[in-house]
């Protein structure tokens, strides 16, 4: 493809993604079903990778895809069948204070889109480089070491207290019997 | 590249102790389980001993600029940690009952260490992910009490609120990052300083958006509902945790990113007022008729911030601005961790009439609240004012008399809620039997950080002196 | 694909983030918004390294990094609701109002 | 020694908590013992009083250098007396019985407590050292009035008392550290050191920064004293609490107002108090004949005495007034007005702290303070008639007694600044006198109702500690020269400057 | 130091008479103390005359000292004080010997002298005042020595308030002398010039005029009667009283140079006051406030005779007034325990002159001295006075004149209360038919006191003899004017009708009513009304003013704090609307706002109690209830309070960079 060309065929699915995004996300909120909210969310993720993958960013579209979205999807199932009964599918509109939501919404989207219209930016754009993941890579272990250790910690300590507080049971029976707060009276026989 | 290690040793050593906890959790016997608090307190002494030793280094920046090694960021290491410290010995028989009593000791050490990282993050990407952790940590402690219907009510409400204003801090910083090109605050203190007028809109919207996020750690308006919600039903010694520790690092992680942002064009200086200003006052006015001592203590937290908030105001505008902010956060933290130790002896009763008459069963503990109850209020010679004084100092320098004048309004409004508390403890009689107490180690967490407060209080050069000396990285 | 349009439609995204969030009752209805908002954030991101920051690694860096804090939210999100419900069969804000005033 | 002098105290309120509660009578003797020895400790340094202007027998330590405050006590002219007049009223009041509602270790705690930061605030020379002392006044007075006061209106009276004078001590911080940043000039450090303060004077001028300082000083200084408008604290909270922490309260605490009016305001900014000195002229004319006047229309005997207050220390501020409202020019008159305001200082200390245990006695026997109650009283107690007619007489202003001394001098030093308010101020004389005379005779004289019948006179404890104010009272009435001297010794920097 | 003696010794003799009473000594070995002490100061004051000695007190400071300085007339006070005293204090032993309070009556006498020596050897403004305000106090112990009556005790306070009055005047006095020229001595007054010194005239007379009862001060003088008798002797004749007029005397001849209108002021006022208080005495029925009228108006005579240009006329009149008001008040004392009564009509029943002979010759000598009958000395004086007046500088006709019908009113009062109160019949003839004597016969100490007085009125008659006018002048410290003949004869003539006319009324039974209406006698009688007038215009818009201003200060509205209190309403009510949530609730929250403004309003106006600052603390209060409403405990109204927030912080940030940005 030509030079030309090929801008004009990213930039055309860059709209088509683009609107994909913006659509999908809106159906998320105006879905029957939880199930559906989460599917409609998925999608939304799926066209925003497209357009970083139009970006070049091509590692972290798939990423964005892989993980995120499927973890997205699993852990939403996961929770609806949890909570939600019989599977999440019954239709259902639950929201409070719609109006103030949508002014809002709306607010942030005009004052977000004013900074992307009017507000001046560097103007650098990113060379097309093939080893763009291959720097990032080295940016990780490198100058960003510390980043990279401190989002490591954060899984780690996400993993520990989810753990600790989503599992129902653990080495000594029900895991959740007596965390609760001291009683306030002294059970008979104990001794302040 | 060179990697460092040793600027890191405080951090390494409570990632390393929060490993060697939860293992010892895992393997050590359920009678053995309270050893992780020794565990725990040994670990954190390490930490402030390493960042003692770090003390003497030169201050500067380290792992390519993402990360501070300062006399601000090193007082604050030691701030979090002699807290953390405390809330391991208020936490010893308050979760004697629960089955995973040694875990939790790895999650405290983990959140503080989220807000040591804070404390001395030098990178936007640093500061989401470190206060990611704090935020992370302090959730799952909040709910800790797994049966108890209002820690997950509070845990669950701080996390949505974290969530929300997680995503502002997250877009804030993006926006930064595309206005400068970089996310070290030595990029955006350059970067920033070359944009022309009609990058201000970003800019301002930037500013708001990671404000916002920080006002969240902070528990400073329009982010600061959770706090009162948290301080009444989270575990007492979390609460004194999340009231104290992520405040400290917050207010040290803002004062460094208000430093490298251009002082006219964001006008952050008198937003920061604002906000100190609304805060305050808010905290104040919603504490007045509060029953509940936990809560009572909370809204005077979300106070406490806006007073914390003034030595951000005057930063870089008086020389009194950094010891005021390392002052009164050591002063703050102590003394909450007396006032809601006083709460977790007294087994979490927290209802003001259950206090009647308190001083006659409990004098010590009475003593105890009283100290530093008036520690909050500023009065000498305790550590509060000292607190007050250099705060009060700081703004007059920086030409915010307003904020001064608006302060000392306040605090007198505060003086009603305190005494509140303290009028029933002192002179009522006494309803019934007196209240149980808890066991020593929380008595002695008590006893030493009153003694703290006070000592801080009259001794309050030595601090003070090495405030003074302490920089701000890379502002 | 000019930075302005890639910013408007993270802001379009960011803004119906929002509305869900404030919108929905759901705890979970509302994690999906802020997994919105996140998800603008890393398109905007992404933008602004290809078009403003001269393609250095830190902007691709920047997207990790939030991602990893969405995937740290919804992990912790999941964990504190699970055990909510458990305790307390509450689904929505509106179940959890004990703590006030 | 000075030293000694406010620690002392403060290790006896510790001794206290630590004796045993059971024996009342030995815990009051200690306390008393403790009590005087501040006293005494005083008298010595009065002796060594040597009166070259400025601050004597300092003794200093470093406290927070980074800021610039010291430990740093020391006396002049006019904290030495002020001093001294505080160590004997607390002696008198903790000698005199009161109901101690079985909390005999707490409340003479507290009271030695009150007794070392009272001693501090007057022989604090370190700005910042003031200040805390002053702050903790308020906080030990507040538990007294609370703690000890008549039934659950002390509580609130005690409440509004701390309130509103710790907004105005916060005021005073506010104008305490713009002295202190503008203190920085010529490249030395910043202090609170009073004496560089006086002698630098970084904020008197004519800048915006001064007037505020100014204005935070005179607002909480002016709820200290009090000065009408902001007096409506004081009647609760002397109606409601224990007669010697009344007599504290009138005695030491108002006095730390108008302390601060001529240690800071005075002292450290002439040219800025000079501006405003004719308001503040006005407002304590205001308070003589307000507080005279409302005073006189008060049915309810500590009431009555407390509006009093109100009027004398009015006569305080208007000589204050008259000494700065001139930089030079009519010294003599200056210097007299400020040397009647001290000596006012001391003797309206004394005489109505006198009157205020009195009429703590009153009430210990009566239950009452409605003056309509009582009557004809003289006939079953003529040595509390004694004493009351003796200090009532002092307080409105009778020669030969203290309050003259004072009272002539703020009159005929103000009379050459400002005749006209000095004039009008002459009213608030008659006007005391009616109100004492009918108090007089309401409680003293006339028919005694019947169930007075089994009055006790004054007790022996009683007639100690009146009898040490009011021999105090005639002999500065009589012989008032040591006192002059040693005030005129303060007064005379101040009024001969430039 | 010696002349310091003065007022001290007869202070230490009062305390020593306490401690003797306290240890129940005998009355007449009190009454010895108190009389040895009065010799004792009479030693001294007569040696502190002879060489007219000064004495600063060192006590006092170093800025001012009061000092002692015997000089001008204060050479002949500083005797007669004492001099009087004593027959007074020998009287008061004897006739209180069986009251309880007599330590308390002689000490107080004792000591109330003392302080009449410290006044007329007062030689500044300082020791003057100290002196003014003590004899003020110590009257008002004297009047209320019967405590145990209310009224007596009510008479004391407005005694020593309506003295006090006068009292301010020497407090400006003494202010404005400090203030020309930096001391309170007397002796640099004449260095004194201007307004400063207008105002140390007009302050000292108003407290002469004050103390010495002259208008409109008079009525003082009728509620000192309700003192004992003695007390009353003591009061009228050498001390209190005295003092006005000693002090005018004493300053007169300073101030009246340089003050124009000084003189004619004092000659006025003193006129004034004599021919008022002629009449008053001329209609009272009472005895004693009889005399107290006479004492206004003979005092008034001494003004006139100083502003006229002649305290030493008045300085005479002063001594020979102190010798025969001391004995007619005595004497009304003795009446009164004969009889129980003060009231002439009663007493011309009780028909004294028979049962009481003795006495009531002794009276007679003092009546005719008080009617100024030659050869007494009151006579001599008062003809000094009438010379005075015809050499006065300004309004000489109207002083002369004046004089002369206020000679005529004293002579005839004079003969009217002899003659009544101590008459030999009850005046219609009928001799034989009337009450018997109530009381006991006076007893020998009180005799020998009432001789003593008689006999001192009869030595003053020494004045007439040739030569004694320069002793007098010296003794006065003031030259006399020369007297003419016609002078001496209209002044005999007016005595000649005053005493004849007295004598005519009694033939004709009207001298007890005088045969005017009841209501204008007794409007006469008690000065016109002047008391009345007084409590109008003073005593109950005083008390009005201060229950208002009680009441007002209970309240203390004022606009600034109630604006205040306004904005923090309002903050409440918005407060209240973020709770509330939309529209409506907004309504609410401002009708809400509405209602609660109106019960500060209320509550400061109608309860009366509440204090503003109260209020806006109450206010405080509702804004924290307001803002408590605002923590819903729902997290979506957290995530809407954040969302609202971020909103306004941009903004307002956008507005501060704008603002920041215009500004450079």
């Amino acid at each position: 493809m030509g030079r030309g060309g090929d801008r004009v065929l990213s930039d055309l699915l860059f709209w088509v993604a683009g609107a994909a995004a913006i659509v999908t996300a809106w159906r998320v909120f105006r879905a029957d079903s939880m199930v559906r909210a989460a599917y409609w969310l998925m999608a939304s993720f799926v066209a925003v990778g497209v357009v970083l993958v139009l970006l070049d960013a091509d590692f972290l579209g798939l990423v964005l895809l892989l993980m995120m979205a499927g973890e997205m999807t699993i852990m939403a199932v996961f929770m609806v069948m949890f909570m939600m009964n019989p599977a999440g599918l019954n239709p259902m509109m639950m929201v409070h204070q719609h109006r103030t939501s949508i002014v809002a919404g709306v607010v942030a989207f005009l004052g977000l889109a004013a900074v992307g219209l009017f507000g001046a930016f560097p103007v650098a754009p990113a060379l097309s480089a093939p080893d763009t993941t291959a720097r990032l890579g080295r940016e990780l272990l490198g100058d960003s070491m510390l980043i990279f250790e401190t989002a490591g910690v954060a899984l780690l300590a996400t993993m520990i207290g989810a753990i600790a507080i989503a599992s129902g049971s653990g080495r000594y029976g029900t895991a959740a019997d007596g965390s609760v707060e001291p009683p306030a009276e002294l059970a008979s026989g104990e001794t302040p | 590249m060179t990697m460092p290690v040793g600027d890191l040793l405080p951090e390494l050593i409570l990632l390393g102790g929060a490993v060697v906890v939860l293992i010892f959790a895992l393997i050590a016997p359920r009678h053995l389980q309270a050893w992780a608090a020794a565990l725990a307190t040994l670990v954190l002494a390490g930490a402030m001993v390493a960042t003692i030793t770090l003390m003497s280094g030169p201050e500067r920046l380290t792992f390519a600029g993402t990360y501070a090694v300062d006399g601000v960021a090193l007082w604050g290491k030691l701030i979090v940690c002699a807290t953390t410290i405390g809330v391991v010995a208020l936490s010893v028989e308050w979760f004697a009952s629960d089955p995973r009593h040694g875990e939790y000791y790895a999650l405290l050490l983990l959140s503080a260490l989220g807000a040591v990282l804070l404390a001395g993050a030098a990178d936007l990407m640093q500061l989401t992910l470190a206060m990611l952790l704090a935020t992370t940590g302090a959730a799952v402690l909040i709910a800790y009490h797994r049966r108890s219907r209002r820690a997950g009510e509070a845990a669950i409400k701080f996390y949505l609120l974290g969530a929300l204003t997680n995503s502002a801090l997250v877009f804030g910083v993006v926006l930064l990052f595309g206005l400068a090109g970089t996310t070290t605050f030595e990029g955006l203190h350059s970067g920033l300083a070359r944009l022309g007028s009609a990058s201000l809109l970003p800019l301002v919207v930037a500013t708001g958006l990671v404000l916002v996020g920080l006002a969240f750690e902070l528990g400073a308006v329009p982010a600061h509902a959770w706090l009162p919600d948290v301080a009444e039903g989270a575990p007492a010694p979390v609460a004194a945790f999340v009231t104290a520790v992520p405040k400290t690092a917050a207010l040290i992680a803002l004062a460094r990113l208000v430093a490298v942002l251009p002082e006219g064009a964001a006008g952050w200086r008198p937003l920061v007022a604002v906000l100190a200003a609304v805060t305050m006052t808010l905290g104040n006015v919603a504490a007045l008729w509060q029953d509940d001592v936990r809560r009572l203590l909370g809204w005077s937290a979300v106070s406490q911030t806006g007073y914390g908030l003034m030595a951000v105001v005057a930063l870089g505008r008086s020389s009194l601005a950094v010891p005021a902010l390392l002052y009164f956060l050591a002063a703050y933290a102590l003394a909450t961790v007396a006032a809601f130790g006083v709460v977790v002896v007294l087994r979490g009763q927290a209802d003001r009439a259950r206090y009647a008459g308190l001083v006659a069963a409990h004098p010590w503990l009475a003593l105890a609240l009283l100290v530093s109850l008036l520690s909050f209020v500023g009065i000498p010679p305790l550590a509060g004012f000292a607190a007050k004084l250099a705060l009060f100092g700081a703004v007059i320098d920086a030409g915010y008399g307003w904020l001064a004048a608006l302060a000392v309004a306040n605090t007198v409004v505060s003086v009603f809620y305190y005494v509140r508390v303290l009028a029933p403890v002192y002179l009522d009689e006494p309803l019934g039997a007196p209240l149980p107490r808890l066991g020593s180690w929380a008595v002695g967490s008590v006893a030493l950080a009153t003694a703290a407060v006070v000592l801080l209080g009259v001794w309050a050069n030595g601090l003070l002196a090495a405030a003074h000396a302490a920089r701000i990285l890379p502002g | 694909m000019t930075l302005p349009a890639l910013l408007v439609v993270a802001a379009a995204l960011f803004g119906i983030g929002v509305y869900g969030a404030l919108s929905q009752q759901s705890f979970v209805m509302i994690m999906m918004g802020l997994e919105l908002m996140l998800n603008a954030a890393i398109l905007a991101a992404v933008a602004f390294w290809a078009r403003s920051a001269g393609g250095t690694p830190k902007g691709q860096l920047l997207a990790v990094v939030v991602m990893a804090v969405m995937a740290v939210e919804a992990a912790v999100g999941f964990a504190l609701v699970t055990n909510i419900y458990r305790i307390r069969k509450a689904d929505i804000t509106e179940k959890l109002k004990a703590l006030r005033g | 020694m000075l030293t000694a002098a406010i620690f002392i105290p403060l290790a006896g309120a510790l001794l206290m908590l630590a004796l045993p509660a059971t024996r009342e009578r030995r815990l009051r003797i200690v306390a008393v013992l403790v009590a005087a020895v501040p006293l005494m400790l005083l008298a010595l340094a009065w002796l060594r009083f040597r009166g070259g202007g400025g601050f004597e027998q300092v003794e200093a330590v470093s406290w927070i250098p980074t800021l610039g405050a010291r430990y740093a006590v020391g006396v002049d002219g006019i904290s030495l007396p002020l001093a001294a007049m505080t160590a004997l009223l607390f002696t008198a009041a903790i000698v005199y019985p009161v109901d101690l509602r079985g909390r005999p270790r707490a409340y003479y705690a507290l009271f030695l407590f009150l007794e070392s930061v009272s001693l501090g605030v007057f022989l604090a020379v370190d700005l910042l050292l003031f200040y805390v002392f002053f702050d903790l006044s308020i906080v030990g007075m507040y538990f007294l009035i609370a703690a000890w006061g008549h039934g659950e209106a002390a509580r609130r009276a005690a409440l509004k008392f701390f309130l509103y004078t710790f907004a105005g001590s916060l005021a005073i911080l506010l104008a305490i550290l713009a002295l202190y940043l503008s203190s920085a000039s010529g490249g030395a450090p910043r202090t609170f050191d009073m004496a560089r303060l006086i002698a630098e004077r970084p904020l008197d001028g004519p800048g915006l920064l001064s007037v505020l300082a100014f204005l935070g000083f005179a607002i909480g200084f002016g709820i200290k004293t009090p000065l009408v408008p902001f007096h409506t604290w004081l009647p609760p909270a002397h109606v409601d609490a224990p007669a010697p922490a009344s007599t504290i309260l009138a005695g030491v605490l108002l006095k730390m107002g108008t302390y601060g009016f001529v240690r800071v305001v005075l002292s450290m900014m002439p040219a800025t108090f000079q501006r405003f000195a004719f308001p503040l002229a006005i407002l304590a004319v205001v308070s003589i004949v307000y507080g005279a006047l409302v005073a006189l229309a008060q049915q309810h005997l500590k009431r009555r005495i407390a509006y009093t207050s109100v009027n004398h220390m009015g006569y305080v501020v208007l000589g204050i007034a008259a000494a700065g409202a001139l930089r030079t020019g009519a010294e003599g008159a200056r210097a007299l007005a400020l040397t009647g305001a001290t000596v006012e200082m001391v003797a309206h200390g004394l005489i109505t702290g006198a009157l205020f245990l009195i009429s703590g006695s009153i009430f210990e026997r009566a239950g009452t303070y409605e003056l309509a109650e009582f009557g004809g009283l003289a006939r079953r107690a003529p040595a509390l008639t004694a004493v009351a007619v003796l200090a009532a007489f002092a307080s409105l202003g009778l020669p030969g007694l203290a309050g003259f001394v004072a009272e002539f001098q703020v009159f005929v030093g103000t009379f050459a600044v400002y005749p006209w308010l000095a004039a009008i101020g002459l009213l608030g004389i008659i006007v005391t006198a009616a109100l004492f005379l009918q108090l007089l005779q309401r409680v003293f004289l006339g028919d005694m109702p019947e169930r007075w019948a089994g009055w006790r006179d004054l007790s022996r404890r009683e007639l100690t500690a009146l009898g040490a104010l009011l021999v105090f009272v005639v002999i500065l009435g009589v012989a008032p020269a040591p006192l002059l001297a040693v005030i005129d010794a303060g007064v005379r920097p101040l009024v001969a400057r430039r | 130091m010696t002349v310091w003696l003065l007022p001290l010794l007869p202070l230490a003799g009062a305390l020593v008479i306490l401690a003797l009473g306290r240890a129940r000594r005998s009355p007449a070995a009190l009454t010895a103390t108190a009389l040895a002490t009065l010799l004792a100061v009479i030693a001294v004051a007569v040696w502190a005359a002879v060489h007219a000695s000064s004495a600063a007190w060192a006590l006092w400071g170093p800025r001012l000292a009061p000092r002692l300085d015997v000089g001008r007339i204060g050479r002949t006070m500083v005797v007669l004080v004492p001099v009087i005293a004593v027959p007074v204090v020998l009287f008061a032993g004897a006739s209180f010997r069986r009251d309880a309070g007599l330590p308390r009556l002689l000490a107080l006498l004792t000591a109330f002298t003392g302080l009449m020596e410290l006044l007329v050897t007062a030689g500044d403004f300082l020791t003057l005042l100290v002196a003014w305000e003590l004899v003020g106090a110590c009257s008002w112990a004297l009047i209320g020595y019967q405590w145990r009556d209310v009224a007596r005790v009510r008479a004391a306070r407005d005694a020593f308030l309506t003295t006090r009055v006068g009292d301010l005047g020497l407090y400006l006095a003494a202010a404005a002398a400090f203030a020309a020229t930096g001391s309170l001595d007397f002796g640099a007054l004449a260095a004194a010039r201007g307004p400063a010194f207008g105002v140390v005239a007009a302050g000292v007379l108003v407290a002469a005029a004050a103390k010495s009862a002259q208008l409109p001060f008079s009525p003082w003088l009728f509620s000192a009667m309700a003192g004992p008798t003695p007390a009353s002797a003591l009061l009228h004749s050498a001390t209190m009283v005295a003092a006005g007029a000693y002090l005018l005397a004493r300053l007169a001849p300073t101030l009246a140079p340089a003050v124009g209108w000084f003189g004619p002021a004092v000659a006025l006022l003193g006129l004034a006051t004599a021919l008022a208080g002629g009449l008053v005495a001329s209609v009272q029925t009472d005895l004693k406030k009889a005399l107290a009228g006479s004492t206004s108006a003979q005092y008034g005579l001494m003004f006139l005779a100083i502003g006229a240009g002649f305290p030493g006329a008045a300085g005479a009149h002063l001594v020979t007034h102190a010798a025969f008001k001391a004995l007619l008040f005595l004497g009304a004392g003795v009446a009164l325990h004969a009889a129980d009564t003060l009231d002439l009509a009663t007493l011309a029943r009780a028909r004294l002159g028979r049962t009481i002979t003795r006495v009531a010759l002794l009276v007679g000598v003092g009546t005719l001295a008080l009617a100024a009958v030659p050869p007494l000395g009151g006579a001599y004086s008062k003809e000094q006075i009438i010379v005075a007046a015809a050499h006065a500088a300004r309004w000489r006709g109207t002083l002369v004149v004046g004089a002369l019908v206020a000679g005529l009113f004293s002579a005839f009062y004079a003969a009217r209360l002899q003659l009544l109160a101590f008459s030999h019949d009850r005046g219609d003839g009928n001799a034989t038919d009337g009450t018997a004597p109530t009381g006991a016969p006076p007893s020998t100490p009180e005799l020998a006191s009432l001789a003593l007085l008689a006999a001192l009125s009869v030595a003053l008659g020494a004045l007439w003899l040739p030569g004694a006018a320069s002793a007098a002048v010296w003794a006065v410290g003031a030259p006399l004017a020369p007297g003419a003949a016609w002078e001496l004869a209209a002044s005999l003539a007016t005595v000649a009708m005053g005493v004849g006319g007295a004598w005519l009324l009694r033939r004709r039974h009207m001298l007890v009513t005088l045969g005017l209406p009841d209501a204008v006698r007794t409007r006469i009688a008690g000065w016109f009304g002047l008391p009345a007038v007084g409590r109008q215009l003073i005593v109950r818009p005083t008390l009005a003013l201060a229950n208002a201003l009680a009441d007002f200060d209970g309240r203390v509205v004022d606009a600034g704090v109630r604006g205040a209190v306004q904005v923090a309403t309002f903050t409440s009510g918005v407060l209240a609307w973020w709770g509330e949530r939309g529209v409506d609730g907004l309504v609410t929250a401002v009708a809400r706002a509405t209602t609660r403004l109106a019960h500060a309003s209320r509550a400061a106006d109608d309860q009366g109690v509440d204090r503003v600052v109260e209020e806006l603390a109450r206010d405080v209060g509702v804004v924290g209830t307001a803002s408590r409403r605002l923590q819903t405990g729902l997290a979506h109204d957290y995530y809407r309070l954040a969302a609202a927030g971020t909103v306004v912080l941009i903004v307002v940030a956008a507005f501060v960079a704008v603002l920041g940005r215009q500004a450079r």
